[in-house]
């Protein structure tokens, strides 16, 4: 395990490194000197992060969570931070706000699906997270427009307050 | 500690910093940066991790005579290069046209080969060590100190 | 005057009241803040002075090392 | 070509005002951060996309070894730094603000008040 | 054509510096100062367009990244949290 936890951070340090120093070769992208001073690198990043980049399993490396990734970003998440901004736009000219902060529970069970789904709505309609509950995994979201029937029960209704983000979550991190 | 969404965040954001700082440092002969400001941002990064993990959790991995040996290193590394060159003058750059760093580049813009410079990449990564080693120590010990742990001597 | 006499004109006026308000605030923290913003802007400044190589230096000694050392210095202060 | 790089600098530059006029609408510090980070890290989005299909648009002509290929790429690993650390800072600011006793202005509910332990 | 831009989001900064100073306690102050690192940071690839210079955005990723550390150690002192 630690052998693997060496290499997958080791790879993602040299992948990084490439991407920096594109276009330093005329004839490949990369010339052959970049290559041995991006492995070297590469060695001293890895042993130095590997606790940070792996910690249990290895589900981030499936190239589907990937393809589903770039596609939850880009056929949901920027219509829903266009609708954001133009919200914002519009309780900036207007002024009008009904502002609360309600308590959700996802039901996410690790940390990275959580980030994922707390900068999510950080982004999207009216809401904000501010503070995570670190043993239940619960959310507490700033809503700048709370309504009314949202507030009736007291595990909140997440869908009236992010709408699927929490299912997408789970598919892509969980 | 912080919240378990900045931890996370640090977890993503470290590798990238450490490998930038990196890529700072090596670069110095050809784009802007250079020992110093590579060790910096390097050591931007270990401040990044004090600040989401408490400096009570990175002490257990990283005490201060480490960061002690490594800016001392670095320091014999850029004086060690700097007696190398003794045979013709002080701080000869006795390593251009070897196969180490020697390639001797061409007049006029071009977009910069790596592989030149002679000692001065190598003297670039003596100064970093020994910056990054020193900022680390310098944050490491003040956040040690201002949540009252005792600091090795 | 061009464009980029704009920029040398707005960014120095702001570096100076950013200056000025570090020496005015009475409060510590609210000092360490304004001295945040005066090494983003000098960064800026340099930036646009063509020199990246000072800018890299101030970026990453001015805004994240020295705040990070005056927060921790502040913090083991007593308020009275 | 050009007329999407001047549609994209208007709208960004437009968002990025918004963003800093609403952090004097607004009354208190979190719907004053529901302005700055949502509308500056959308007109970033903008402004730093115009660069990248502009450095693009001289690729035909420069081939993909040229420095325009490297500009469009660090200012993409820019605009990603920017939207990955702009939410959680967003989020640390926030909890600060709440542990420091911000109360909410014109909150009509506040589950944290109630459920906080330490 | 990329000149006009900076020198837009320089009277951004402005408005936000208003905010840093005027702001009545600290966590509306960070407010400001998170809002000028992002406008910061996008005027300086901005400016990288505008110079056609490919290696000043070094300095912007370098900004992007290093001014979050400075964000989180104020927000940590205001919280009142150990270091």
């Amino acid at each position: 395990m630690k052998a693997i936890k060496f290499l997958v951070s080791a790879c993602v340090a040299f992948l990084l490194y490439l991407l920096l120093t594109t276009a330093s070769g005329s004839l490949f992208l990369w010339s052959r000197e970049e290559l041995i001073i991006g492995a070297v690198f590469a060695i001293i990043v890895g042993m130095v992060t590997k606790d940070m980049v792996v910690k249990k399993s290895l589900r981030m490396l499936d190239p589907r969570r990937a393809l589903l990734f770039v596609a939850y970003f880009f056929a949901v998440f920027l219509p829903a931070m266009a609708i954001a901004n133009v919200d914002v736009v519009y309780r900036v000219i207007t002024g009008r706000i009904n502002p609360g902060i309600v308590k959700i529970s996802p039901n996410l069970g690790n940390d990275l699906s959580l980030t994922l789904l707390a900068n999510s709505i950080t982004l999207t309609p009216g809401t904000l997270s501010v503070e995570v509950d670190e043993k239940t995994n619960d959310l507490y979201v700033h809503w700048i427009n709370v309504k009314k029937q949202a507030l009736e029960k007291m595990p909140r209704d997440y869908k009236a307050v992010c709408g699927s983000f929490p299912d997408w979550a789970r598919r892509i991190a969980g | 500690m912080m919240s378990k969404i900045v931890r996370t965040m640090c977890n993503i954001l470290v590798p990238l910093i450490f490998v930038f700082g990196l890529y700072v440092i090596m670069h110095g002969h050809i784009t802007p940066g250079g020992g110093f400001q590579g060790g910096a941002v390097f050591a931007s990064g270990v401040a990044f991790i004090i600040v989401a993990f408490g400096s009570a959790n990175v002490q257990k991995r990283l005490k201060e005579h480490h960061l002690s040996v490594l800016e001392s290193g670095g320091g014999l590394i850029f004086i060690g290069l700097a007696f190398g060159g003794l045979a013709t003058i002080f701080f000869f750059n006795f390593l251009v046209g070897s196969p180490i760093f020697g390639h001797i580049p061409p007049s006029g813009a071009n977009p910069g080969d790596l592989w030149t410079g002679g000692v001065i990449p190598l003297m670039n990564i003596g100064v970093g060590l020994k910056v990054l080693a020193g900022l680390s120590a310098i944050v490491l010990v003040m956040a040690l100190v201002s949540s009252g742990i005792e600091v090795e001597e | 005057m061009t464009d980029s006499g704009i920029l040398h004109v707005i960014i120095p006026v702001l570096i100076v009241t950013c200056a000025v308000f570090v020496a005015r605030f009475k409060d510590l923290i609210y000092a360490a803040l304004a001295l945040a913003g005066l090494s983003l802007l000098l960064a800026l400044e340099f930036y646009l002075l063509q020199a990246p190589d000072v800018a890299i230096a101030e970026a990453a000694i001015g805004a994240a090392i020295t705040i990070a050392i005056f927060v921790l210095a502040i913090r083991s202060t007593r308020r009275t | 070509m050009n007329s999407i790089v001047y549609t994209f600098i208007v709208i960004g530059c437009f968002f990025n005002l918004v963003g800093s006029i609403g952090l004097h609408r607004f009354p208190d510090i979190y719907t004053r951060l529901h302005a700055a980070t949502k509308c500056t890290t959308f007109g970033s989005i903008f402004l730093v996309a115009a660069v990248m299909i502009q450095s693009v648009g001289t690729w035909g002509t420069e081939g993909m070894s040229s420095p325009q290929s490297v500009l469009t790429l660090h200012a993409f690993i820019a605009l990603v730094c920017i939207v990955l650390t702009n939410p959680t800072s967003a989020h640390a600011i926030a909890r600060a603000a709440h542990r420091s006793g911000v109360k909410p202005a014109r909150a009509v509910v506040d589950d944290l008040e109630g459920d906080r332990h330490d | 054509m990329w000149l006009p831009v900076a020198v837009f989001l320089g009277v951004c900064i402005l408005i936000c510096l208003v905010r840093l100073i005027l702001g009545p306690k600290a966590p509306s102050r960070i407010v400001g100062l998170d809002t000028i690192n992002t406008l910061v940071v996008v005027s300086m690839v901005v400016l990288g367009a505008a110079f056609e210079q490919v290696i000043f955005l070094d300095v912007a990723i370098v900004y992007a990244l290093l001014s979050f550390v400075t964000t989180l150690y104020i927000a940590k002192y205001i919280e009142k949290g150990k270091f």
